[in-house]
């Protein structure tokens, strides 16, 4: 493998810079990061798809209409229609506010609660340290997959019911490696000059510990988004997602895959290509952040 | 003294330049404006010779050290010219590079506290520049790393060898990119500021190790400084920068003692002079009396306010009886033992000792930031060790702190007007916007920054920038105790000399105790009223500067003094003569 | 690979076959009696296989009836009363040769009664408490004697085909060292006999090695059986009955899900597998490779049942017109051909309808609720309903013709919520489909899902003040239809208080009819039950699935599938 | 604090974290509505067989009682028997864990060694077309859900290509599985899909970070090549994130292996739990749990004592 790489560490060419504001300058970083602005677009695109298409492609999401099932994209139906008649490129939009909410919702509320979690157990080390990150063992250690079971079994949540639980599922992983990269962190320079001057520990984890921290938290999150879309359709299996006539894009596609063997494409590719590519905008929109917030001036 | 311009001179005559820079100029992107930091430079290094580039802070060097190694930053753009050993380096592959670099070039950097590997022991990094260029055995290189840690006089160096860069001092580290840099006897030495970190006999010991390279194996050295006493000991030649450019360039007699250009007079003459007596111990050393120009020490003994009460009554730091040890079991160290001492109010005391001394150590155990593994700090009036968090933080929020390291020590996530305001945000959170851009250019302006430069990342800036930066925090809140760890070590002497004015005035105007750590004795002698002298991690011995700088009572503190070079080349030489003679005679001495 | 490499020869020539086994399920049991854990048809199909019943009464020549083939009982006369039986057992042996008499049978009989809260088929007041004593006549002969007369049919298909005669020269003992003898014949020693018994079986592990086990009455003995769920057999070479195999080994192959399988299958694998009914579209790709699709349709139903205890609806759903609309809106027609993929059979009361049988009543097979919301809505509107934004609401409360009836408030909202299997697609376009379809009657339908077995837990028999009962409709899913025995006999499901009657339905009218179809001589009272449920509609009816969507090698048969859900491994032969 | 000393304290808080985990798992699985005798004895089961089954197994006792008799078995190594399979669960779970371990180790390896090189590769090659590729592949694979994936991989390397069976080794004992080896292939890759995914995106991040360091110009005035810097500096500087997530990466691998296992016909350890949670086989359930919980806390011990390996600033709490 490593026969492949041809590592390049020499100087990159950075764009010619303009006179601007602190805020402006963010934003221009980010917008010099071309693939973070077409990731953008995506999500906008999206964004704009689910919530707005559906004004301009009316269809009827609440009835079935078995008349007219598995039908391939045509002039009427311009991806065709699954399995219980619905229109499919409707069924994307409608299934794509489901899916763009409790992937965004739950997977930031993951990130939110894991960073702070771990910023601060990793900052305050000793006791405290050890009973913060015991305690996120025991929730790593108990297989989400029982957890989620067993809710389902006990409630079958709404919408915010949803991301709760679904951020209260997911937000250990961040959690630790938060705490690992804040562990190398705390005793900075930067930090101890703000401790030795009277600085609040607050102060010392959210303007330096995670700013610093800021890839790893980016790439944690991008995660997390991903997972929560994913993890709609899965708990959906287990009964507790969202519950017809509402769908959302995991779950369009695992019963898209049912038909995988008849060719029906138009209800496997088009969800699968829709959680595809928000997954990878939300992550090009992370590499763009990270970007933003960057003052390192890297070339 | 004639023996050595002699050898240089002769290597010189045999061969061409083994540097050669040819109208180079750099440009950096920055995302507030394109920033010209070299504008057409030409100069030359002869093998064996030693040429000294000493100007402003900001004015270029660390750049043009930067460019000839091709390790220009990626937004940095050079053009022009600069060639090493015949090989061109502007626009050069990196792969081409790398079979020059370490062996026909190589390069101390200007921070050594980030220039290591974090992960790696230090033997293994020297050993690493070792095999990338000669075919040596794992173990012959380990060996050679040792030997090299020993030439660059860091103590024990089979046991440091083992250390990691974290477990070092500042001057330690410092020794380390040195070795790294002679590990391969280049032909060219860049040398960016070596010695800020290092105490004068160390750093005489390491310009010793230098001067002894160039004559034996005919390196070149292009040395970046703002010392001039060690321009004096070391160079042979002189250019000075201002603005990116070279104003004036000469043999260093020439320009230190007849210099031509305006800003060269300015700089020389900001230069602070130890004043030395003679001493009365009669080690039969001749006494170097030294023209003190712009001496302030003069007015120093009565510089210390009288304030109500007087300082004595009132403590604003206190050390009792510290220890602290490191590591524990065959690795300990012990940093510091038995350390006390007090800062009164409107007082300054100097914190001097060799490298690794415990300065740092016991500036940041009287900071709270490592607790002692013995004795008690109080801070205020109040200990330490016992007040609640609360009540620390309140103690803490008087308190101003420059660390030793510059790049360290800023936030790399933030602009430099952050970085400077962060004070105000943490404590003064009722200022407006307005209010607080208004406090931090006007901090900037005090310790001569540019405005301009609030809006830049610190690593766009020069290490005398950043270390001002560093200052400007710690002043920006007008300070009850100011605790400075090597605070003027990157600046030239007109900045230094302008900067600590400021501390002085502002010193004057609001009557804050000051820990000042330096290894700079002449710097300590004209800023502190009093001066403890650190060795081993232990207090050598204390008292004002006027009779503890003056007449020293140990030997060690005499040997600190003596190594002080001064801004003379001629005076210098003979006084490097006379030390190395002391020395052999002491190691014949200590042989027999 | 995998199981392909000791079948990949899964061709017409070989004297092996590879037969997949349901998803997911793991066999476990093979003694032929044991506790209700281990129900399972899968498992009695391997047990009866090994050993074989008394009498077969299933559905493995095409038509459900006693098969005498593999039958160990030649004859059974039911005395003139119908309240006895006397059976003829076949010159029949065990594998070790000693001959197969009334003393198994009796043991049997002796084990059942007296751990019958123990056994998995106990129903209380049917067998074994309808069997008031066994009388052995001679070796080849014995009656059994019941407390009341007997629907004669009922008794054959549903109570005496339960028998399994035991090998008690080998089995009658407490221990694997101890003697045999015949504690079987007083109570304590029956338990102890059954404890030891169940306690060998649980040993999975021990199936193809312990000697208790060698000892066997059907075509085929154990070969290997292991946790993982595979399973070998191999020809009984003792066998010296009717039903004799025709392939020597027999490979039972445990699949994790039927998409694996069917994998296995288009590998070619597996000679006898079953697919997804949504595969069904890809029959030409597996005719290509030598396969014929075969739905295996079953003797059985499947239906929602109402909880009539629910404090929100149980007062709605008493009403019969409000089940007569709920019914009239479900299109079982187009939910069997498009949801289903046209491998379901609608069924419109409570008995099976995949297959021809006397017992379905013409109001049944007619569907007295056909179709039709505009009716349903009218139904509603007829009684007291209003439709507001969309949902019906009862506007005329009181118990007059026009009224919406006993117990329903003003205000209440035609809304229900159904508990539902998750985890599968057709489950769950089916249930869309039905949310529509009720919507425009104007009953708002919604749908809440969980595992399976979370349905089943949360289901249960309640009444009004309990907390369980929030439940309004369950749906256990295609794996919870209700499988007959060969007697279509509604007595646990619908009768007051029957053991599976979970959602309290309570008529004493269907009480009635239901004793009689186990008692009255003829199929009449079936009939009748038949056209009284379909009127009376206890649960909502629903498309029954097909057991199976099978897939079979070309050149395998000699077989029928099984109505009754078991396959006969003996059976099956390579035709060519 | 001295290696020994931190090693012991963690020890006992890793045991610590285990009884936690039992009593919540235990509580949560008992507040399952309705019990598990239905979803044992199925929809046909009477009142009667319900309660029987219910006192058989000791669920009419007090919740509290339950978990202390369950505890006392379990310190003596008895983690009770199947509800459904009869076998104890011990033994259920070392007949199945090996095969799992197979799975989920293979699919570990082969994840890690291709994302390490891939994430460094792509962060030295920072926007440039290869790590557009490459970050777009991994998107591609992370986003896309384990059985779409296996579903794919049978559908073109088994049925098209025919290159590898579309079953995993069907063998029971270890060694008939290792001797299939190409039958490994397909789950294999499913299963390191999504780690590959995961780990050369925090790879890629940490790498970069450090890129930008001073260090990495002193290694280059050195005279180091571009890739011994990589290897020898860069790569060991970026690995605190990744180490830290393999601890936790333990459940996941689970979790996926349950998908592969299913997708592949291979009944290991994965599969055991999904089929008790779905039959409600508590004794099965909590053994499984139980010992994806010891993996996944042994796992971050060692993640954290790794940690304190590789990073010498951890350990002196200076970090
Ligand atoms: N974290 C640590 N672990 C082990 N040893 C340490 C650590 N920090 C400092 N030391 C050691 O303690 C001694 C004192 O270090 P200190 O940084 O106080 O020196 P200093 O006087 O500031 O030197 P310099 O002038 O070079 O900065 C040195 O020998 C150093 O190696
Ligand atoms: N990466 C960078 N991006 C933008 N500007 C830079 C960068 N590096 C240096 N500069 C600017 O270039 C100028 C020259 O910097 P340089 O580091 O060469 O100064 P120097 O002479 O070494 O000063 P000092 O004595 O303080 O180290 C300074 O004004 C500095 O702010
Ligand atoms: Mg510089
Ligand atoms: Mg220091």
């Amino acid at each position: 493998m490593s026969a492949v790489i041809q590592p390049d560490l020499g100087p990159a060419k950075a764009a010619p810079p303009r006179e601007a504001s602190g805020a402006r300058l963010a934003v221009r970083r980010f917008l010099r990061n071309k693939l973070a602005v077409v990731g953008l677009a995506v999500v906008v695109f999206f964004f704009l798809f689910c919530f707005a298409g559906p004004l301009v492609y009316s269809t009827d999401q609440t009835h079935t209409m078995l008349q007219q099932v598995n039908l391939a994209p045509s002039g009427a139906h311009w991806l065709g229609t699954d399995a219980v008649g619905h229109d499919e490129l409707g069924r994307l939009m409608y299934g794509g506010k489901v899916s763009l909410i409790v992937g965004v919702a739950a997977g930031v509320l993951a990130t939110v609660i894991g960073t702070l979690w771990g910023a601060a157990a990793g900052y305050a080390g000793g006791w405290i340290d050890a009973v913060m990150m015991r305690i996120v063992d025991a929730g790593i250690a108990i297989p989400a997959l029982f957890i989620l079971l067993v809710v389902s079994a006990i409630a079958t949540p709404g919408l915010t019911g949803l991301v709760v639980i679904l951020g209260l599922v997911s937000w250990l992983v961040p959690s630790r490696l938060v705490r690992a990269e804040t562990l190398t962190l705390k005793n900075r320079d930067y930090v101890l000059t703000l401790r030795a001057t009277g600085g609040t520990h607050a102060r010392a984890i959210l303007r330096h510990i995670l700013p610093n921290s800021v890839s790893t938290i980016i790439v944690a999150a991008t995660f997390q988004v991903a997972d929560a879309i994913l993890l709609v359709a899965y708990v959906s299996y287990l009964g507790m997602g969202v519950r017809p006539p509402q769908t959302d894009w995991g779950g369009m596609l695992s019963a898209g895959l049912t038909a995988a063997y008849s060719g029906y494409w138009w209800l496997i590719l088009p969800p699968g290509l829709a959680i595809i590519l928000v997954v990878w905008a939300f992550n090009a929109i992370g590499d763009g952040l990270r970007d933003a917030f960057d003052v390192r001036g890297r070339g | 003294m004639t023996a050595t311009t002699k050898g240089s001179a002769a290597r010189t005559a045999a061969s061409g330049p083994i540097l050669e820079l040819d109208d180079l100029g750099v440009v950096f992107t920055t995302e507030t404006g394109d920033v010209p930091a070299v504008k057409g430079v030409s100069l030359q290094v002869r093998p064996g010779e030693t040429l000294a580039l000493v100007g402003e802070s900001g004015s270029g060097k660390s750049t043009i050290a930067l460019a000839a190694m091709g390790l220009l930053d990626g937004n940095a753009q050079a053009t022009g010219s600069a060639v090493i050993a015949g090989t061109q380096i502007v626009g050069a592959s990196e792969n081409g590079l790398a079979a020059l670099r370490g062996k026909t070039v190589s390069m101390v950097f200007q921070e050594p506290a980030t220039a290591l590997d974090p992960l790696t022991r230090i033997g293994k990094q020297i050993t690493e520049v070792i095999r990338n260029h000669r075919e040596v055995s794992a173990k012959d290189a380990a060996a050679e790393a040792v030997e090299l840690l020993r030439r660059v006089g860091i103590p024990e160096p089979e046991k440091r060898a083992h250390t990691y860069p974290f477990q070092l001092s500042g001057g330690q580290r410092q020794r380390v990119v040195i070795a790294m840099a002679i590990a391969n006897e280049p032909g060219l030495l860049i040398a960016d500021e070596p010695t800020t970190a290092l105490d004068v006999t160390v750093q005489a010991e390491i310009l010793d190790l230098l001067r002894r390279l160039a004559a034996d194996t005919g390196t070149g050295v292009l040395l970046v400084t703002h010392n001039m006493g060690v321009v004096a000991d070391f160079a042979d030649r002189v250019a000075v920068m201002y603005h990116g450019e070279i104003v004036e360039t000469g043999p260093v007699e020439d320009v230190l003692l007849r210099p031509a250009h305006d800003y060269t007079r300015r700089l020389l003459a900001a230069v602070p002079r130890l004043a030395v007596t003679e001493t009365a111990d009669g080690t039969g050393r001749p006494a170097v009396s030294v023209p003190a120009r712009t001496n302030r020490s003069a007015a120093e003994p009565s510089a210390s306010p009288a304030g109500p009460g007087g300082p004595a009554s009132e403590t604003v730091v206190e050390l009792r009886d510290i220890d602290v040890v490191f590591g524990r079991g065959k690795a300990a160290v012990r940093a510091l033992d038995g350390v006390s001492f007090r800062v009164g109010p409107a007082e300054t005391l100097g914190l001097v000792g060799e490298s690794g001394s415990g300065k740092s150590t016991a500036a940041r155990v009287a900071l709270g930031l490592i607790p002692p593994t013995s004795g008690t700090v109080s801070l205020f009036g109040a200990d330490l060790g016992r007040t609640r968090a609360r009540a620390r933080r309140a103690l803490r929020a008087g308190i101003g702190v420059v660390l030793q390291d510059p790049v360290a020590s800023l936030d790399a996530r933030m602009t430099v007007g952050e970085c400077v305001a962060e004070p105000l945000r943490v404590h003064r959170r009722d200022l407006s916007a307005k209010d607080r851009q208004a406090k931090v250019a006007a901090v900037l302006d005090r310790v001569r920054l540019s405005r301009e430069l609030a809006r830049r990342a610190p690593r766009e800036l020069s290490g005398g920038q950043r270390q001002r930066v560093s200052l400007a925090r710690a002043l920006i809140l007008e300070p009850r105790l100011l605790v400075a760890d090597e605070p003027t070590s990157a600046l030239d002497v007109s900045v230094q000399e302008a900067v600590l004015e400021v501390i002085t005035e502002l010193q004057d105007e609001l009557g804050f105790a000051c820990l000042f750590v330096s290894h700079d004795l002449a710097v300590v002698q004209h800023f502190a009223q009093r001066v403890v002298v650190m060795r081993a991690g232990r207090i050598e011995e204390q008292g004002s500067t006027g009779t503890t700088l003056l007449h020293p009572e140990t030997d060690y503190t005499r040997r600190l003094l003596a190594a002080v070079p001064v801004p003379d080349p001629v005076v210098q030489r003979g006084r490097r003569a006379e030390r190395l003679a002391t020395l052999a005679a002491g190691r014949t001495e200590a042989q027999a | 690979s995998g199981g392909g490499t000791s079948s990949s020869s899964g061709s017409a020539s070989s004297d092996t076959i590879n037969y997949a086994l349901p998803a997911n399920f793991t066999p476990n049991w093979i003694l032929p009696v044991g506790t209700a854990s281990h129900l399972n048809t899968n498992n009695s199909s391997i047990s009866q296989a090994v050993w074989e019943p008394l009498i077969a009464y299933d559905g493995s020549t095409g038509k459900v009836g006693w098969n005498k083939d593999n039958s160990l009982a030649t004859d059974a006369k039911f005395a003139a009363d119908s309240k006895s039986v006397t059976v003829t057992l076949g010159d029949r042996h065990w594998s070790d040769g000693k001959q197969i008499t009334s003393r198994d049978v009796e043991f049997w009989f002796a084990l059942v009664k007296a751990n019958k809260e123990d056994w998995a088929s106990f129903s209380p007041g049917k067998a074994p408490d309808n069997w008031t004593s066994f009388k052995t006549i001679d070796d080849t002969h014995f009656t059994i004697t019941f407390d009341k007369a007997y629907n004669q049919e009922w008794m054959l298909a549903n109570e005496l085909s339960m028998i399994r005669p035991m090998p008690q020269h080998v089995w009658d003992k407490t221990s694997d060292p101890g003697a045999v003898s015949d504690l079987d014949r007083t109570a304590a020693g029956a338990k102890k006999v059954w404890t030891y018994l169940n306690n060998a079986a649980k040993k999975i592990s021990g199936y193809a090695t312990d000697p208790l086990w060698k000892t066997v009455s059907g075509p085929y003995t154990i070969k290997s059986f292991s946790t993982a769920g595979k399973v070998e057999l191999t020809a009984n070479a003792k066998y010296d009955g009717g039903g004799k195999a025709n392939i020597k080994n027999v490979n039972l192959l445990p699949f994790t899900t039927a998409d694996a399988e069917a994998n296995a299958l288009r590998a070619g694998t597996v000679d006898y597998g079953y697919i997804n009914a949504t595969d069904l579209s890809q029959e030409s790709s597996f005719k290509a490779r030598g396969y014929s699709v075969k739905p295996w349709t079953g003797w059985a139903i499947t239906y929602m049942p109402y909880n009539f205890n629910n404090p929100a609806m149980g007062s709605v759903f008493k009403q019969l017109y409000a089940r007569q609309a709920i019914q009239m809106s479900v299109d079982q027609t187009t939910l069997s051909k498009v949801v289903f993929n046209g491998t379901a059979v609608p069924t419109y009361g409570p008995v099976p309808q995949g297959q021809d049988s006397s017992f379905v009543s013409p109001e049944q097979k007619t569907n007295p609720y056909p179709f039709d919301t505009a009716k349903a809505k009218k139904l509603l509107t007829d009684h007291g309903w209003t439709e507001q934004g969309g949902t019906m609401v009862c506007t005329s409360p009181g118990t007059g013709d026009n009224q919406c009836g006993a117990g329903v408030d003003k205000g209440t909202t035609f809304e229900m919520q159904v508990l539902s299997q998750s985890g599968s697609t057709v489950t769950d376009n089916m249930m869309s489909a039905l949310q529509s379809s009720f919507a425009k009657t104007g009953i708002k339908f919604s749908i809440k899902t969980a595992p399976v077995n979370s349905v089943l837990s949360q289901s249960g028999q309640c009444t009004a003040d309990e907390s369980g009962c929030t439940w309004q409709l369950s749906f256990f899913g295609t794996a919870g239809s209700w499988y007959f025995p060969a007697y279509p006999s509604g007595d646990s499901l619908f009768a007051t208080g029957g053991g599976s009657n979970f959602g309290s339905y309570s008529n004493a009218e269907v009480d009635k009819l239901i004793t009689e179809t186990t008692t009255s001589s003829s199929n009449e009272a079936v009939r009748k039950y038949s056209a009284a449920l379909a009127k009376d509609l206890p649960v909502i009816w629903l498309p029954e699935p097909d057991y199976q969507i099978s897939v079979v090698k070309n050149g395998l048969g000699g077989f029928a599938q099984d109505s009754l859900a078991n396959f006969h491994p003996a059976m099956w032969k390579w035709t060519k | 604090m001295s290696t020994s000393s931190y090693l012991i304290r963690r020890v006992l808080q890793a045991v610590a974290v285990i009884v936690i985990v039992t009593i919540v798992v235990f509580g949560l699985l008992h507040a399952l509505p309705g019990g598990p005798a239905r979803g044992i004895l199925g929809p046909q089961a009477t009142a009667q067989q319900i309660a029987h089954f219910n006192h058989e197994q000791g669920l009419d006792k007090p919740l509290p009682v339950q978990y202390f008799y369950y505890l006392g078995q379990l310190l003596h190594g008895d983690l009770g028997t199947s509800y459904t399979l009869n076998e104890p669960v011990s033994q259920l779970i070392t007949e199945r864990l090996p095969k799992t371990l197979v799975l989920t180790m293979l699919s570990a390896l082969v994840g890690l060694v291709l994302a390490i090189p891939m994430g460094m590769w792509q962060a030295v090659r920072r926007n440039k077309p290869v790590d557009y590729v490459i970050t777009t592949l991994s998107f591609i694979a992370y986003s896309t859900p384990v059985y779409f994936l296996g579903l794919i991989l049978v559908l073109v390397f088994s049925q098209g290509l025919a290159w590898f069976p579309s079953q995993a080794p069907q063998g029971e004992t270890l060694g008939q599985v290792i001797s299939e080896p190409q039958a490994l292939v397909l789950p294999v890759v499913a299963g390191a899909a999504s780690m590959v995914a995961v780990f050369s995106r925090y790879m890629r991040a940490a790498t970069l970070e450090n890129l930008s360091e001073d260090y990495v110009r002193t290694a280059r005035a050195g005279g180091s090549r571009a890739r011994a810097i990589l290897w020898r500096h860069v790569f060991r500087n970026s690995l605190t994130p990744v180490v830290a997530m393999l601890g936790y990466y333990v459940p996941v691998l689970f979790g996926g292996a349950l998908v592969v296992e299913q997708l592949f016909n291979y009944p290991g350890m994965g599969l055991l739990f999904w089929t008790a949670a779905q039959s409600s086989d508590y004794p099965v359930l909590l053994g499984c749990v139980l010992v994806i919980a010891v993996a996944t806390v042994v796992g971050t011990l060692l993640a954290d004592i790794v940690q304190r390996i590789i990073d010498p600033r951890v350990k002196a709490g200076r970090a």
